[in-house]
């Protein structure tokens, strides 16, 4: 299990280089495959995509909501279409689209939203997305996917593709930090995973926030607590025996997601807790919010997702168990 | 509560595409348009619920679709070389069933139950019920970008089918009706055609008092679209502007098909009342009366 | 505090026709108040406003977008507009304007959405709004307000004129039960209403649900179980000390909302519980999934609403408190 | 990691509304577009994020705005009576960010603070942070129909001030600007005036490639607005268009712009590349000396 997660984390890695490489290999899996770009293919790096299959790409210019139902159209007519604008932008202004024609005609369109949470951190809060994963997950039928990592970019996209029904794929603008070995991360959609085991409490997390959470759970061993780590990359259909069972045996709860805290993945773990297994939960996101423009990593420290905002989070819940 | 399912629609006969447009067939569309408009008035006085208005005004252009100008087949639904229909404005929808149900997709015994629980004939179409049905319609806007996907597959493909989208005049109001115009005049699909059920009236009034939509062919050419302007109740002109249509290349083509909202009943015609208010008894019975003369006028 | 709830309900009022007449008389409160209305004025009985005052009345067309962006514009202008569509479109066409201007820009505009929940019964799910609630929730700075009976509509309308910043101001399209006694009813926004007073477990719940809670409440005190009914009216902010205060006395809640169990009413109180005092939650609404076509009673009933589906989730959540 | 903060801009003198266009005003308003451009350029240096391209195309046109034709008073930002900017091609911000610094808006030394934390200048502009900000900007589509209701609120209240829009050529592919146009053409709001910077590039390509914009003068006639069309970077034709703008009765006016993106920098124009894009350190320093050329030519 320990295997899953490097022992020294990788040099950081363009996330959304990742991504286009990933289109890429994908276009050679997916013959029937298409992809969508709304004039910022340079920006989500769909372009790379444009590069290697220029018949397969489609540029619809600055009109998200075009971009969504040319895709559905598509969709409709056997092709498997990977619409990319920016994260807000499907959670938003192209999300009326989103909600008729993929929620609920069930277009099989793959929403890759770029940018996600703070990332486009130097544009400032209009760019940002603090509320996306709350507004798609509150969707019939729609599926929700965060991969966090270079090896998890890509092979979530694969299972994305896979997946029978449209899916909101959120990605990061930045470098971020390889987590994974290659080798023995097999993410399944709805399904957690375990990254490292503990018995005093659990953080549940997704994104490239997931490095974070590793790191904290780490340093809060050598304090000798021990923490279960859980990507939860899926949050909708949220595992929820995996989150049942993480409250019956530890006891207490963080999640750590990069988003605010309200409707993302501290509600839906909120939710099953308090459906199936009341347990202190406390939640790391940004306090309902906007952010502002600066250096992303300063953002995301002053904006309530430190490493120190993930340990004290932890001690809070240890706290409030007894 | 629904009054019995009395059948009087004599449907039309089903004339290929390329059939040449005579007299005879010309008015056993015409006729069977006027029928529909029965069938429609029934479907929504048995449950007090639905659009009349825009439903009357796109009775011809459906009839010439359906019975004529599409290549369907009612036992396979998802016939890969079919022609689509996109019927964006859907709240007209109670017209749409009708031909759909008479072109064979499924029972007309079936029509009387529209907006009941447990119909598939749902307020506005939903795809996974009902066959046929390309995509869902209610929000306005969509079916121009919609259309443009469905022709651009279809080049992909090399498959030469075509798609029609029927649009309201009010919707042209929408923002995405525009970006959907961008993008498949920039992609030149030809295969697309849109059809605007120009009848001068959207929700709350006459498009002139909500929402001018003048010069209308104008703003059509200037998005590079090829313009076709005929009169929507004219069965002949609506069956040669559809061929019309086929002929163009390069770009896509909408055909502005002025026309009445509530066409066909005197005192529904042209008062925004009728977009979507049930008929009394009275009302009911004075519409059947001039909706019969409508088709009795195309007997012979 | 009985004297809140009437003992017999009224006749049914339709909601909309309080809401237009509510209109009228704010326009006289409020002289710098404009309506605006996107072709739906007849749907959504702003017609009622442009009756008695035309030149504060527009009507931007079938432009939803324009309309939320032309209610900016007047409102950084020292106009105090009220925005009506149904409430799907402000949730999902417009939420882009929504979220950049009013939550953002801090544009003081109030939205009105018409036709909210399952009220739009006969149109049809794309119609409808089953998760309008979640989405804007999950905005910084909006209010989120959710009346339920004609004096609820009026008497929080006001609050939301005078609310100091944007509201989301959810409403109904149909009949429905007038369930407060004008004067003793006085909402605050931000604070819930206890209407009946209970110790076994608590219903909170908002809208035109209200009335089936009380109805519900009063059928289960016939079998000696004695419920507290909350009336959350705002679900942003909501009032997080009312629902610890009924989680720490009855130690089981129920939260019943025209809504998806994700996100909403039922998301808010999931989060307060889970960081503040977790105990039993069972959410009352649609179980993530869309409705159909049919009449506004019987889709209540079928998705989720019932009575019955109120007074079992009731009994399953003392059950749990075991 | 920030370069000092040499301020080398001069800026022009302001000349209010209704100043004759003298040869001396209008060079030394051209001088001054070119030395914004420069300051622009160091700002997007200092952090190496920002967009030039969209600065550099509207410097003449903001100039022109700020220091002679829009009415302001920069004690008192709120003035009800003030002419409105609504600066919708938000992204182009750092030209917008110099001309309110230099008019007395704020101190332009904090110009270089663009883009870093804490900074009032946001990556896209921030009406709470910054006095005179109308409205965020960012997110593209939305400069029409905001204006459109800034202008109908003036007209309300019996106000004779006036509404500019400024927007982006890609910008117009966006839905939400046509539906705004609509209604300002509706209500005959003539106090609006949008002004497109006509540029040619949007943010991947060319509007060619991206989205052609062409016919541009006839998709605003067509939606019933009065139309004219200059060059963007020539002072003078800036500045008699706005005066003529304000002499359109009964609708509203557009100013098509045409104009060269990443204009005055040989290398940055017409490429997309440059649209967001930071310069090099050898790239910083012969785009500076072409700028100072530039602004050379209109010493005098
Ligand atoms: C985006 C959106 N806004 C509003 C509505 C409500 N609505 C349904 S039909 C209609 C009027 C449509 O007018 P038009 O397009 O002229 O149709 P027709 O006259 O053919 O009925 C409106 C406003 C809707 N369905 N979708
Ligand atoms: C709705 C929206 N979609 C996409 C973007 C990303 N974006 C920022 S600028 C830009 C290109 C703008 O091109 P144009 O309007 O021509 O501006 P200019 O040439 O003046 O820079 C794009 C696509 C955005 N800001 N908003
Ligand atoms: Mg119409
Ligand atoms: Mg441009």
């Amino acid at each position: 299990m320990g295997t899953i997660v490097r022992e020294t984390f990788g040099e950081p890695f363009s996330a959304r280089k990742a991504y286009g490489q990933a289109l890429v290999e994908m276009g050679e899996h997916f013959p029937n495959m298409v992809v969508l770009s709304a004039d910022v293919s340079n920006s989500d790096h769909s372009f790379m995509f444009e590069a290697v299959y220029p018949e397969r790409f489609f540029n619809v210019g600055i009109a998200e909501q075009a971009l969504v139902d040319v895709a559905v159209g598509m969709a409709h007519s056997g092709k498997l279409p990977v619409a990319n604008t920016f994260a807000f932008l499907f959670a938003t202004r192209a999300l009326e689209q989103v909600r008729t024609h993929c929620a609920y005609g069930e277009a099989n369109v793959k929403l890759a939203g770029a940018y996600g949470g703070l990332s486009d951190s130097f544009d400032g809060p209009t760019h940002q997305s603090e509320s996306d994963l709350a507004i798609l997950r509150s969707l019939p039928n729609l599926a929700v996917v965060v991969p966090s990592d270079p090896v998890s970019i890509r092979k979530l996209l694969k299972k994305t593709l896979e997946w029978p029904g449209p899916v909101y794929f959120r990605l990061c603008r930045n470098e971020v930090i390889p987590v994974f070995h290659e080798n023995n991360y097999d993410p399944e959609i709805g399904k957690g995973i375990v990254l490292m085991d503990g018995k005093d409490a659990t953080i549940v997390c997704c994104g490239v926030l997931v490095a974070r959470c590793i790191e904290a759970a780490r340093q809060l061993a050598r304090d000798g607590i021990f923490v279960r780590v859980v990507e939860m990359h899926t949050l909708k259909p949220v595992d929820e025996e995996l989150t049942v069972r993480c409250a019956r045996e530890t006891g207490a709860l963080v999640t750590v997601e990069e988003h605010t805290v309200i409707g993302g993945l501290g509600g839906a773990v909120a939710e099953v807790l308090a459906a199936r297994h009341p347990v202190p939960l406390e939640r790391v996101g940004v306090a309902d919010r906007f952010a502002e423009t600066g250096p992303y990593d300063a953002l995301l420290d002053r904006y309530g997702m430190s490493r120190a905002d993930i340990t004290s989070a932890v001690r809070r819940a240890l706290e409030r168990k007894k | 509560m629904a009054t019995t399912s009395n059948i009087t629609v004599r449907p039309p006969r089903v004339y290929p595409r390329g059939t040449c447009h005579s007299p005879e067939m010309i008015a056993d569309l015409s006729r069977a348009a006027w029928e529909f408009r029965i069938q429609v008035l029934r479907m929504i006085y048995n449950y007090k619920t639905g659009h009349l208005g825009g439903a009357f005004s796109i009775a011809e252009v459906l009839t010439a679709l359906f019975f004529h100008h599409l290549r369907l087949d009612p036992e396979r639904p998802d016939w890969p070389e079919r022609d689509r229909l996109i019927f964006s404005k859907g709240h007209a929808c109670a017209m749409l069933y009708p031909c759909r149900a008479y072109r064979g997709f499924f029972p007309p015994e079936e029509l009387m139950t529209f907006r009941a629980l447990d119909s598939r004939l749902q307020g506005h179409p939903e795809r996974q019920k009902l066959p046929g049905i390309e995509v869902p319609a209610g929000p306005l806007g969509h079916g121009v970008a919609i259309g443009a996907g469905m022709a651009h597959a279809a080049r992909m493909d090399g498959r030469r089918h075509r798609v029609y989208v029927v649009l309201g005049d009010g919707e042209l109001n929408s923002g995405p009706i525009w970006e959907g115009a961008l993008v498949a005049a920039k992609y030149q699909l030809d295969q697309l055609v849109a059809i605007v059920d120009y009848n001068g009236v959207q929700q709350t009034g006459t498009t002139t008092h909500v929402m001018p939509t003048e010069p209308i062919t104008d703003k059509w050419r200037a998005f590079n679209w090829h313009v076709l302007d005929i009169h929507e109740h004219n069965m002949a002109e609506v069956l040669d502007a559809l061929d019309q249509a086929d002929e163009v290349h390069g770009r896509p083509t909408v055909i502005i098909g002025r026309g009445t909202k509530g066409k066909g009943v005197s005192f529904m015609e042209g008062d925004s009342y009728w977009h979507g208010a049930p008929p009394t008894p009275e009302q009911f019975a004075a519409a059947l009366q001039e909706l019969r003369k409508g088709a009795e006028q195309w007997e012979r």
